[in-house]
């Protein structure tokens, strides 16, 4: 039984930073990948410009802490520890991926890290935390859940039935909403009359902020605070604003939207902000150039990889519909052979 | 041997479970202070507590999606959906992501969850709450499927669901809440997957489940009265399938009839027919006949809902054409 | 194309007195017909202790506007306008009844009342007023739309997705909660952390009251508050305070509150005290008295009228699952005869 | 004559309907200014206004009952689910709701809703954007269901969904949106709920509808060259379905097979092959062979997916085995 750890230490400006380059780089990869036709489909979700509240809440997460995230999360499960070239093999559909080229972006998860798993569905993934929730504080051990969402998932039903439920059970259940404005081609405004998402949440009885997203040490301490209260029994919500730089998928340009938001949507880059408090604060940009040149090679090297890796084996598509001790479906061309044998 | 209704077998099922396994819980829309609205769960919150027996607020979609995250959490929940008419709120839960979590995420883990449901007429509880929804968890693959048509497996096809290592949708019948039978529950029963030779026969083979197996015993009783010798199978899981049991009756017989609550058009017996159809096709002397529900939905009038499911009347009735 | 009528007059306390009367009798009948054996099945829904809510609101209402109900829906379809004789025929499952004997009590509907139908699934028929109030703003007739359920509907997420598009969409759309405290056997606070509904309405950027239903005039004096707002295209939630005097359904003895409980409960009778201020201002016992006679003896009739009436016929199960042009479902035993014929 | 994509013609039909009638309007997620997730509504908005082209916030649920409610209220909504993967969120407002009004209501009312949405395999898009739901959609009684797999039908099929008194699911496939040929709109084209013999052949029929019709129909053209005659249907609509057109290649043939995307087990293949297995029974030499898609997830990966379900490869081989 899984235990939570102890507070994280790691959790410096710095750390931060090498973590949301980290994020940015990967993510520079996987547009990359697809730009070289070796990704599996066009479904990447790129969270660019959306470090600080991966990086800002799971740097208030402990080890043995379990999250489900939305089909935007390379950037919160690389917070979380996940290991690059694991993930690009599975972006680009590989056996040597965490789920072995079945999953792939959207279906990425790594047990060992508490990634209850991606979801290409909106909302998919909330109400798996309350049962994780549920399970953490039937058994004492002292985790937390956090659902990952962005502000689409505002729309989604199942969020307020989950939430009601956490308040209502008192869960160590978090709710995290990365309000990066945009839901596709629809902008929260127009998807929503108030836009002050966390009011939905304090009506259900859940702790809840909203936090701009440019500072991730305002992210990391607003989750902090939220976290801490629901490891304590009071569930909570937190809002943080960002913005999505980039199309909501690879192939999308963005036609819907003004170049001059852009400007200003990316103008609150979370990962340029946090390179100039470290310099305001006496960091030499040499160091932090060192930083990005050695964070760059390591996610290169997971593309050089990923491209390099084998294929899934055929028979691996009956595998795993079910436990590894019961009999496989049949292959349907196995079965039309029997049938037809006729015997 | 001792008598015990199917309501009290699933209650002993349930309760032995959570004595023997800490991790087993209940949860679910009025299944704890109030008993279940069938009644199954009486008693329990009193011997297990409220921590065991979770009553929610009416919220499916997200009640199921607990039932996911507390599996993956390590957790045996029993999720409780009141009508599997209620099924449609929650299917993205369940095909979506129960189904699909152990294949996608690549075998890192199962969701060992059981959802238990009843459905079916009787009632005349209309026409969403009436229904017989199985055929929507068998197409769905990563589902495992299980109705229970006797007491015994009331007791037993719960127990073993709850050993599962993935989704389980434990689909009672309404109808049978107070079927009583005298039962040994320490006789050995058919292995999880396996099908039950009821009443053996050779001259026809008629296939069942739930609440329907009665009506097709019932038939061939009377039946044998005719002379005519119909073996009745119950499938008592649709997936796993025993197709081996089936094909064994069929091909004796030469003749096979499907009989199921559900709807006919792309139900379980199209399933089971288009099967020994194609599998049995050399022994077949007439077509496989599949006796379902009428494709309509069902009405609160009793007359018209007796009438849109199969009856023992129907099942005679045709089997004798069957066999003419 | 159905416009709206004019604002309703007849909306003294007297009216409301009768409404309300004849509710509690009709609802006494449906008791009645259950106990003779006569009705279809046992999934009886009184609304005995909510008639306020029922003639408050619909007082409120117009001809032309639309609704849909929950499964305890009698009292609001009789302030509607129903015939107590077609409504108790369908709640026995018989030809005469509004849906021949298909729909029963918790599927009952008047397309010509604006009825557009009862529902047995909790909160199945929210959305369909928001597509109400869509076409009728479309099409400019200044018919709203209704929507009327129970708290243990606040559980289901698609109360808030239909309330987020009325808003966001500025629609003639009202949500009311008939707070009965109960949802079967789970009482308001054990179903959710804030009782408070409205608020939860409010963040949604929905008008909203809650209002005590002891006191029709008050319900009716809400609800036109909260019905002419959405009709200028503020949406409006609405919750009116009762006690389900009852147990949930027919067979419910509601063990599980207490007999304390209860009596407080049903102390706040909106019928009795209606009739408790029509005396008190002035209307004498004996008029009062004559008028529950003459309601007892319109809702008698209506029970023997349903025993007496005819089963729908058979062939009416294949009726009405398509248009009448479309051919009917081919009834099984046809199919089988025909299979087997083998010419 | 002229030359349109699929993605063109499904366009053309709601423009053609809006235009003629002002009932008729669409709503969905991303279907105004994005112009649909496929692009198939894109520039409609520019044409016919943001009320005619509503963009929703996600929630599929209540999309789909706004549908029903405006459907009630007289309009003619055409609902864009943007994947049938998500119709497990709509089940309850599908199935409970539009499919039962008409009839729970004894008929007062009907649901004129035409529900757009597009599935299957094609895009690497992963198990919860790839699947084939029609089963789901045929076994459920009040629920028309149309599929087209050319581009003349993507033009009136959409037409004559539009024209349905009833809820019709109208199920794209994402691979076919690009698919282009030369089409004459105002040819005559077969009547709703008409199959049509999209090749001819006598000694094998092979039934399929959506995507597959083209594997089939390239796997026929392999077949001639083999000697091998095989009549290949398009069902177009699966419900009404023509089973008219199905029989008689069928008795002519003698042998037969039935192609379908949807998983194998309880899908549409099944209810197929039952019904041809029960109603041609005296004409056929073999089996029905279901040619279905494996009962398992759909992967990411493109070799997986795509062995997930029929090729024409598969077809021929499985042809050429049941003329053996
Ligand atoms: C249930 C469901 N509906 C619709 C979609 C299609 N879709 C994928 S992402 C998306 C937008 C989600 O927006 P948001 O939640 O804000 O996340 P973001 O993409 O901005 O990170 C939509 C509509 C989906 N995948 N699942
Ligand atoms: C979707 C759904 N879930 C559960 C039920 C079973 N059920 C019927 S009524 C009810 C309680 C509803 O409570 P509330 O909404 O407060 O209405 P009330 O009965 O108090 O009028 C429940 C749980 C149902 N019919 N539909
Ligand atoms: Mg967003
Ligand atoms: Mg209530």
């Amino acid at each position: 039984m899984t235990k939570t750890g102890p507070a994280p230490s790691n959790t410096g400006l710095e750390a931060h930073y090498r973590q949301m380059r980290r994020i940015r780089s990967f993510e520079e990869r996987v547009g990359e990948l697809f730009v070289r036709g070796e990704s599996a489909g066009s479904m990447l979700h790129l969270s660019i410009g959306e470090e600080s509240a991966a990086v800002g809440v799971c740097s208030a997460m402990r080890d043995g802490d379990t999250f489900t995230t939305h089909h935007r999360g390379h950037g919160i499960f690389l917070a979380r520890g996940a290991d690059p070239n694991r993930m690009m093999a599975e972006i680009a559909g590989k056996a040597t991926g965490y789920c072995h080229g079945k999953g792939g972006s959207m279906h990425i998860a790594d047990m060992s890290l508490g990634h209850l798993g991606a979801n290409a569905i909106v909302g998919g993934g909330i109400p798996a935390v309350v049962g994780a929730a549920l399970a953490a504080r039937r058994r004492g051990t002292g985790q937390l859940s956090v659902a990952f969402f962005g502000d689409g998932a505002m729309g989604q039903g199942i969020l307020y039935e989950s939430m009601n439920m956490a308040a209502l059970w008192d869960l160590p259940a978090v709710f995290v909403c990365i309000n990066n404005q945009w839901g596709m081609g629809t902008r929260i405004d127009q998807a929503t009359r108030v836009t002050a998402l966390h009011d939905r949440a304090a009506a259900f009885g859940l702790a809840a902020e909203t936090v701009d997203g440019r500072d991730v040490r305002e992210v990391q301490a607003a989750a902090a605070r939220i976290l801490d209260g629901a490891r304590a029994g009071r569930p909570g919500f937190l809002a943080v604003e960002c913005y999505r730089f980039f199309g909501h998928a690879r192939k999308d340009k963005s036609p819907y939207r003004s170049p001059k938001e852009e400007a200003a949507g990316r103008s609150r880059d979370p990962v340029a902000f946090a390179r100039d408090a470290l310099i305001a604060a006496g960091m030499a940009e040499a160091r932090l150039d060192e930083i990005d040149q050695a964070i760059a090679t390591e996610m290169e090297a997971s593309i050089d990889a990923a491209i390099a890796a084998e294929e899934p084996p055929l028979q691996a598509m009956f595998r795993d519909v079910f436990a590894p001790d019961a009999p496989e479906p049949e292959p349907l061309a196995r079965r039309i052979d029997r049938v037809l044998a006729r015997d | 041997m001792e008598t015990l209704t199917y309501r009290e077998a699933l209650r002993r099922a349930l309760a032995d479970a959570m004595e023997e396994d800490p991790d087993v819980f209940v949860i679910g829309e009025e299944v704890g202070r109030y008993g279940g609205a069938y009644g199954v769960t009486k008693g329990l919150i009193e011997q297990f507590g409220p921590d065991r027996l979770i009553d929610t607020p009416i919220s499916e979609a997200a009640i199921v999606g607990t039932g996911v995250g507390a599996a993956m959490a390590g957790m045996r929940p029993v999720v409780e959906l009141m009508y599997v008419d209620f099924i449609g709120m929650t299917m993205d839960q369940l095909a979506n992501q129960a189904a699909k979590i152990r294949y996608m995420f690549g075998g890192q883990i199962g969701v060992p969850m059981v959802l238990r449901t009843q459905g079916g007429t009787g009632r005349s509880a209309g026409a969403q709450h009436s229904q017989s929804l199985e055929a929507y968890v068998m197409h769905t693959p990563g589902l495992r499927l299980a109705m229970p048509a006797t007491v015994a497996d009331a007791y037993h096809l719960l127990r073993q669901a709850l050993r599962q290592p993935d989704p389980v949708v434990f689909i009672e019948h309404k109808a049978l809440y107070a079927l009583s039978e005298a039962v040994d529950l320490a006789a050995p029963v058919p292995d999880w997957g396996r099908a039950a030779l009821r009443r053996p026969g050779g001259d026809l083979a008629i296939v069942s489940y739930s609440r329907q197996l009665h009506h097709a015993l019932a038939a061939a009783e009377r039946l044998d009265a005719e002379g005519i010798a119909a073996a009745v199978i119950d499938l008592r899981t649709l997936n796993p399938l025993d197709f081996e049991t089936v094909r064994g009756a069929v091909e004796a017989a030469g003749r096979a009839m499907v009989v199921s609550e559900g709807p006919l058009t792309a139900g379980v017996a199209a399933e089971l027919a288009a099967r020994i159809s194609e599998e049995c096709f050399d022994f077949l002397e007439n077509p496989v006949l599949r006796v379902a529900g009428e494709d309509v939905p069902i009405s609160v009038s009793p007359g018209l809902e007796a009438a849109s499911v199969p009856t023992p009347e129907l099942i005679v009735d045709a089997a004798r054409r069957l066999m003419a």
